[in-house]
């Protein structure tokens, strides 16, 4: 059933404003679909829409039972399992809240969300996990109730407050039996703006704070971007992101249970890759780096091939390029290029795409951070439809979108359904629309910085809208600065520019408060050392690599095409790169230069390496630099090196041509 | 090599057999007749007939032993030798130099082997080789008559091959068996020899238990295979001089390879003793049967009942009379 | 451990002697083991802890001495006989079916299990293949159990050692044993691997109430995991009991945890 | 490159377990048939049927036979010719002694009786292996040709030692022996029969029984530990085997040649019929029907290679060429790919399904 927003569907819609609700439909209109598979001993185990009710009804009986009431919160930690998602909806169905936890955290972590979220009940997968609640519950008496899906292990783990899901359920059939009809009853009296769902954002700074989304917020926008992009009942996606994260909620928990599409669960994290073949999912979201290494896959499985199949591969690839997004995007194309295209499609394009797993695919989502132009245009070139989309949890997700047939790297599209969105004078992006969040857990100051009286929500990220009307985010907010010219600067706009090159592995920008922008640079060691191998070019390491001039060429390029990028942009291209140089050594974490989820720290770096910056300033060609330096066991070392600084060729500002 | 009790026991119950069956043949059924001289003259006739059997059976065991190989295409190189050989002497060669000439053809045949098929064939499974030398066996049989042709052709070595008389006239033995026999038996002695006191010989042993062993006798392992083929090459030879003039040289002479394999399974493929007793046991046991008990059934039993014969002796000793015995190692 | 309380004498071998020919390679063992028991058998090379080990389940048969295994006793073990008694066995050196892959090695295992006669099985349907069906559940989740899923298909010749071995195990628990029978079956594994295989065998040990008898070189290994251990050396008995006990034995530490480890 | 497998997922055991898997497989499984049993009738001339495809299909039936003991249950036979006479002569004395006996049943019945055979002389087998094995098997090979030539009760008396097949049909005036047999007819029959047993083979293989002959191949002592029973294992893989091999033998004299005489099924048959399954691959169902072909089309291409390069060359060199070119192939066969043509055919399927990725 596609959705479309006519008067009827929008009337149905109405009353199915709650998950127990869009449930109980689907068991009623298609209860012998497929609503959902786990590959389970070695087959794709499959349950239809009738025993999924069934079982969460099950559930949430046994649940009841055991005394969970209204408002309860149920924490739900583990990989993505069908038994999981049901006990979602089990909570839900009994007006409760599940809260999903990152099933990867350890036991301190997780006693702070359970302990700010006051969870009284915990449904968990497996032995690792109920040790964590076991741990966490040494300290902290809250959790009266562990369920656990998987028994492996646990045979003799005998505590009053742990049991199996299987025992839970038979408990909940037996209370079924004496409480006719509560299930129903409780499944109805949850409301469109009851609070659907908790989830914890994992804060960079401080503690990760709850998300509070009522159903509205959850349907409403899950239902609207069904609408936009047409999906049906009839799509497989494969969940395989952590449940506590809003995306795998949405697309794997509130859009099936809207559309009433199959949500299918991988075997084990081993296996992902080929579960993702097995299933070829019709719709897939997957962060930037996925596709990344999926590319980098690719690219290196190719290097083996037979000389013929390479030059057919890149042959076609080429092709692919000229015209495969252009098709895509259903623009007009020479015939004898389509023709090329279609016999690419057989011998390249079809055979890549299907033995990716993504040759059936309608719909693929990418968002998180910003994707590398040539990823993106690999995987559409082949004629896999895939769109950024911009969002966030206190949004449900889709704040923009990109639409069908307008789709660039550099934006991440425009508005999505019944969403507004302003820029403020700094440059800060707002929005307001259904998914607006309900309010931070127990955190009104939070939820007040965040979320105006009116519901503008503030991103944290500057953003502008470009000449086509696509939004474009360029930076944190807090990062973005000035030159003392008053252009705007984002540091973390030109890194990442920097860094779709391959060579280039990490940059660090310069330029709040200064004249002009300059950049710290470290050399991919593994792409530019096969560089040089190619070109027979010698080096010792990386410091040596690094200074060579050859390299320094190699870079220039990189840096000026990013310059001539710049350049074309109304806003930025006074922030062109004036001077560069690449660091002696690799930025590390454990050196503190990088977080340990490796982003730069900008601030750190400066003073670490204050001469260098003040080169780059000057104009100094070369600078000598001693750096302590932490090695693999421990010790500490000097690093000494002269670095060359180079000037970046400069490009005059041209609006872009749109 | 020590030879266990068992063996020596089936050996003596063997002979027994040999004599006992006939003789209560001749005494149950009229159409057979018994006689005690006719009896050792059938039973020598075949004895001779057995060594040369060895003679092939040989060919087989050296490169069982040294490559694990089972070559099949030994009859064939009986045949071909013997073709060669009649050949070049039709060519007019005197027959010595002829026999040189062989003697070369078969080495440069071992060399060309080990080049095309053993050393391209390496680690492979043994029935792989096998089939090998299946493919050799109908190479070197097209080869051979492709050059010298089909039709039956005699080779006359000036042995005498008119019928003795011995034990004053009471047994009568071909004289051309006799020498046949002799020859065989000289050559058989050498090769012990030749495997007991050289260094090759030595080599060539160690192969056979393993390979490393024999890398460290300082023998590369190709030369070896050459080696062992050349050898099986010169018995074959041999046995094609024999055969080829008693029988004269024809196709029929490459099917001697039939008649060495239950031999081989009787004595042990890794036995030379085994190969020569073995030949022995088969040659007098065919050719007593085929006297003794054949007429009962029907006769013309020299196809099968050698083999009948060697799967009798398998049953109680698997690895034939003088192999290793088997330890399953788990 | 050692606390646990365990079940009554499953199997006794009673003054096993085995010689090959000449070498004589045990002489005189006894000892037993206990129902629901991991029991060690640990020595230098070439002590004749595999060839007991042959020896209980029949592969190689003592010239004296008795076995009783489940009340009956005889003077040698029959190897199909052992492996219809329920005692299975993985091997010092990985004896798995190199042409097939993992899981038809696995359900090889259930071999014994499989009722169903050549005609159905031509036919593949109906009994036949229902039996192929249930017996592949089975098999599956020995899979999930090995935590084997990614290599279900591969044929076992092209896997890495360790999980080699962790195949043979998985064959072995095919056949459901009583009693199990583990040839060194951490040797020439990497510290996680051996972290695995331990895991492995104590939870088949409580999960199935497998009883287990295993030959193992690591003796920190063996230490955790035993119950009891028995000590031989060239063939002869040195010691038997608690591993603490065998620890401290004087003959013991003189002809093995002397030399090394 | 033509496969599309994404979104073929199994979700029960039964479609995991299936023969072929792959869809874009059994479309090629399915058109192959269609195309043997449909389009070959009507295009090909009376001598392809009869003198190609008829040996070719019932060679290839034993060449199954011979691979199932060879190849999946590691026992390498030299018997084989032996079977299929026996077969032969089985299916004549029952068809002459019951006139009424309708044709399958004949055949049918004439395998069951090889199969005895073949288990009599498959005792050894749980003694003596490998190459010893082989030559044992020579023996059973000598031997019942010997038997048949020897003994007229076999032949019914004929003074040739020739049988012939009397004019049989499958219903109606369907001959498929005897004069009146269209090759049409007979090549129909026979395909049906060889699918119908390859379809067969194939079940064994994947299933309990087939797993007992892989293992007693790949490692005997280990597959006994496991409980596996060596003289009942064995001996079914000698009883199968030499089924296949009586029906194949039966095939042969009756719907292929008609009538025929002991020595149609000599050691160089049992050779030839190895080659087939070594050429072709052993342990493949694929490989006995590659290998079948490969060895009956070599022939016929050798003899009349000369003629299309506008040689001639007198008959007897023809011969003794194709001879040394035969074993030259062999040889170079082993050497290219010593797993045989299935091997290859896997390799090129492996290829396409990874294309355009080498691994």
């Amino acid at each position: 059933m596609s959705l479309s927003p006519d008067q009827t569907q929008a009337a149905a819609a109405e009353a199915l404003n709650t998950f127990p609700r869009l449930l109980l439909h689907h068991a009623r209109v298609r209860g012998d679909k497929i609503a959902m598979r786990e590959k389970d001993l070695g087959i794709w185990q499959a349950w239809n829409w009738q025993q999924v009710a069934e079982e969460v009804k099950a559930l949430a009986c046994g649940l009841a039972a055991l005394g969970f009431k209204r408002g309860e919160k149920l924490a739900i930690i583990g990989d993505n399992r069908p038994h999981l998602y049901m006990g979602m909806a089990a909570a839900q169905c009994l007006g409760g809240i599940p809260v999903p936890l990152y099933q990867d955290s350890i036991a301190k972590e997780m006693a702070f969300v359970i302990d700010n979220a006051d969870v009284h009940f915990a449904l968990v997968e497996d032995q690792e996990q109920v040790d964590k609640m076991l741990e966490i519950r040494k300290v902290n008496e809250s959790i009266r109730q562990v369920v656990f899906d998987d028994p492996r292990g646990l045979r003799h783990y005998d505590y009053p407050f742990l049991q199996s899901i299987a025992t839970i359920q038979e408990l909940g059939r037996e209370y079924d039996r004496t409480h006719p009809g509560f299930f129903e009853k409780q499944a109805e009296a949850v409301h469109g703006d009851d609070i659907a769902i908790m989830l914890y954002t994992s804060g960079t700074t401080g503690n990760p704070k709850g998300v509070v989304l009522t159903y509205d917020n959850v349907i409403i926008t899950a239902r609207n971007g069904i609408i936009r992009e047409r999906l049906t009942e009839n799509e497989e996606v494969l969940a395989y992101l952590p449940m506590a994260w809003v995306g795998d909620n949405l697309f794997s928990y509130a859009q099936s249970l809207i559309a009433g599409f199959t949500v299918n669960c991988p075997e084990s994290g081993a296996t992902i890759l080929t579960d993702l073949r097995e299933i070829g999912p019709t719709y897939y979201f997957a962060p930037p780096r996925v596709y990344e290494n999926m590319l980098t896959q690719v690219m290196i499985r190719m290097e083996d091939a037979s000389k013929l199949k390479q030059r057919i591969f890149h042959y076609f690839m080429d092709v692919a390029k000229r015209v495969g997004t252009r098709i895509l995007d259903g623009k007009q194309v020479k015939p004898g290029e389509k023709l090329l295209y279609m016999l690419g499609n057989f011998l390249v394009y079809g055979p890549l795409r299907d033995v990716l797993g993504l040759n059936r695919i309608r719909l693929a989502y990418t968002a998180g951070e910003a994707i590398g132009p040539e990823i993106f245009d690999f995987y559409r070139s082949l004629g896999i439809n895939i769109k950024q989309l911009y969002g966030q949890t206190e949004g449900m997700v889709f704040i923009c979108v990109q639409p069908d047939g307008e789709v660039y790297a550099d934006t991440v599209g425009t508005p999505a359904i019944d969403v507004e969105i302003r820029i403020d004078d700094n440059g800060e992006v707002l929005y307001r629309g259904p998914g607006v969040f309900h309010s931070y857990y127990k955190n009104p100051e939070a939820t007040a910085s965040t979320k105006t009286a009116d519901g503008w929500v503030y991103t944290g990220d500057a953003g502008y809208f470009a000449e086509n009307g696509h939004l474009k985010i360029i930076d944190r907010a807090k990062d973005v600065g000035k030159l003392l010219d008053g252009t705007m600067f984002a540091p973390k706009y030109i890194e990442n520019k920097l860094k779709f090159f391959s060579f280039i592995k990490e940059a660090v920008a310069f330029g709040d408060k200064r004249e002009s922008t300059c950049i710290f640079i470290n050399i991919d060691l593994e792409a530019v050392g096969n560089w040089a191998e190619r070109r027979h070019l010698a080096y010792s390491g990386y410091i040596d690599l690094a200074a060579q001039p050859a390299v320094y060429d190699l870079i220039q390029e990189c840096v000026d095409k990013v310059n001539e990028d710049l350049s074309r942009d109304p806003l930025l291209s006074k922030s062109q790169i004036k001077r560069f140089l690449i660091l002696h050594k690799e930025l590390d974490a454990d050196d503190g230069e990088l977080t340990r989820t490796r982003k730069v720290r900008r601030s750190f770096i400066a003073e670490r390496y204050a001469p260098l910056v003040d080169a780059l300033y000057s104009n100094a060609t070369e600078c000598h630099i001693e750096t302590e330096v932490k090695f693999e066991d421990g010790r500490t070392g000097k690093l000494a090196a002269d670095v060359t600084i180079r000037d970046a060729r400069q490009f005059t500002p041209i609006a872009k041509a749109s | 090599m020590r030879i266990e009790r068992d063996v020596i026991y089936i050996i003596i119950v063997t002979l027994f057999l040999m004599v006992a069956i006939p003789w209560t043949m001749g005494q149950i059924s009229e159409d057979i007749f018994f006689e005690w001289p006719f009896f050792f003259e059938v039973a020598i006739g075949g004895l001779l007939a057995g060594v040369m059997y060895s003679l092939v059976a040989l060919g087989f065991v050296l490169i069982f032993k040294a490559s694990g190989v089972f070559n099949f295409a030994q009859g064939a190189m009986v045949l071909f030798s013997a073709l060669t050989l009649v050949g070049l002497n039709e060519l007019g060669m005197p027959i010595w130099l002829a026999i040189i000439a062989t003697l070369v053809v078969m080495l440069l045949l071992a060399v060309v082997i080990e080049r095309v098929v053993l050393r391209s064939l390496v680690n492979q499974e043994h029935i792989i080789l096998f089939m090998a030398t299946i493919g050799i066996t109908y190479f070197l049989d097209g080869f051979g008559q492709t050059l010298w042709g089909s039709e039956v052709k005699t080779l006359n070595l000036g042995i005498p091959s008119d019928p003795g008389f011995y034990f004053d006239g009471k047994i009568l033995i071909n004289d051309f068996d006799l020498v046949a026999a002799l020859l065989a038996g000289v050559l058989v002695i050498v090769l012990a020899l030749f495997f007991q006191y050289t260094r090759i010989g030595r080599a060539l042993r160690a192969v056979a238990d393993d390979h490393q062993a024999a890398l460290s006798v300082g023998i590369p392992l190709k030369h070896i295979w050459v080696i062992v083929w050349a050898v099986a090459g010169i018995v074959a030879l041999v046995a094609g001089i024999m055969w080829g003039s008693k029988l004269g040289v024809q196709f029929s002479l490459a099917l001697i390879a039939l008649k060495a394999l239950p031999v081989l399974i009787l004595g042990g493929f890794t036995s030379v003793p085994g190969a020569i007793v073995g030949g022995l046991i088969i040659g007098a046991g065919e050719k007593l049967a085929e006297v003794f008990i054949a007429p009962l059934i029907g006769g013309g039993i020299e196809d099968w009942f050698a083999y009948m014969l060697a799967l009798a002796f398998l049953v109680f000793r698997p690895q034939g009379l003088f192999g290793e015995k088997i330890i399953e190692r788990v | 451990m050692n606390e646990r309380n365990l079940g009554d004498v499953v199997l006794e071998v009673k003054g096993i002697s085995l010689s090959f020919g000449a070498i004589r390679v045990l002489n005189n063992i006894s000892f037993n083991v206990r129902k629901g028991e991991i029991r060690s058998i640990i020595g230098p090379n070439g002590a004749g802890k595999s060839s007991m080990l042959n020896v209980i389940n029949g592969v190689y048969h003592p010239q004296e001495g008795s076995i009783t295994y489940r009340g009956e006793t005889r003077q040698q073990m029959k190897v199909h006989h052992a492996a219809a008694q329920g005692i299975a066995r993985t091997f010092q050196n990985i004896a798995l079916f190199k042409g097939m892959s993992t899981l038809d090695n696995i359900m090889t295992g259930r071999n014994l299990k499989i009722k169903s006669n050549l005609l159905w099985q031509a036919i593949y349907w109906g009994k036949a293949q229902r039996e192929e069906i249930e017996h592949r559940r089975k098999v599956e989740e020995i899979i999930d159990f090995l935590e084997i899923q990614e290599i279900r298909k591969t044929p076992v010749g092209r896997l890495p050692y360790g999980m080699q071995k962790r195949v043979e195990l998985g064959r072995a628990l095919a056949a459901e044993p009583d009693l199990l029978l583990l040839d060194e079956p951490m040797a020439g594994m990497n510290v996680e691997e051996k972290e695995d295989m331990c895991r492995f065998v104590l939870d088949i040990n409580d999960e199935f109430g497998t009883t287990i008898v295993l030959i193992e070189h690591d003796m920190g290994v063996v230490m955790d995991l035993s119950d009891r251990v028995v000590v031989l050396d060239y063939g002869r008995q040195l010691a038997d009991g608690a591993p603490d006990e065998v620890r401290s034995n004087q003959a013991v530490i003189d002809a093995y945890l002397g030399v090394s480890h | 490159m033509l496969y599309r497998e994404a979104g073929e997922f199994k979700s029960t055991y039964q479609a995991d377990q299936a023969i072929l898997t792959i869809r874009q497989d059994r479309w090629f499984m399915w058109a192959m048939l269609a195309f043997a049993f449909l389009v070959i009738p009507l295009i090909s001339s009376e001598y392809w049927l009869g003198t190609i495809l008829l040996p070719f299909l019932i060679l290839a039936l034993a060449a199954l036979g011979l691979n199932v003991l060879t190849g999946y249950a590691g026992q390498l036979s030299l018997g084989t010719g032996g079977f299929m006479a026996t077969g032969a002569f089985a299916a004549y004395k029952l068809a002459t002694a019951f006139p009424e006996l309708h044709i399958v049943v004949v055949i049918l019945l004439a395998g069951l009786l090889t199969a005895g055979v073949g288990i009599l002389f498959g005792i050894p087998s749980l003694r003596i292996k490998g190459f010893y094995l082989a030559v044992a098997t020579l023996a059973s090979q000598f031997f019942l040709i010997w038997m048949f030539n020897k003994f007229g009760w076999f032949t019914n008396y004929s003074a040739s030692g020739v049988i012939s097949a009397p004019p049989m049909s499958v219903f109606g005036d369907a001959f498929v022996t005897g004069p009146y047999a269209t090759a049409e007819a007979k090549y129909l029959f026979t395909l049906s029969l060889v699918v119908l047993f390859a379809l067969m083979t194939k079940n064994l293989v994947r299933s309990n029984i087939g797993r007992e002959w892989m293992a007693v191949r790949d490692m005997d002592i280990a597959a006994e530990i496991i409980g596996i029973k060596m003289l009942s294992t064995k001996l079914k893989a000698f009883a199968y085997s030499s089924f296949l091999c009586g029906i194949s033998g039966a095939l042969w004299a009756f719907v292929y040649t008609g009538s025929v005489e002991p020595l149609a099924f000599d050691v160089n048959r049992s050779f030839q019929i190895l080659f087939m399954i070594i050429i072709g691959g052993l342990g493949s169902i694929m490989g006995a029907f590659l290998g079948a072909a490969f060895i009956v089309l070599l022939p016929i291409f050798l003899s009349n290679a000369p003629h299309w390069i506008g040689l001639n060359i007198p008959v007897d060199l023809i011969s003794h060429i194709e001879f040394m070119v035969f074993g030259v192939l062999i040889i170079f066969f082993l050497i290219v790919e010593p797993h045989g043509l299935a091997r290859l055919w896997q390799l090129l399927k492996e290829k396409l399904r990874l294309w355009p990725f080498p691994y």
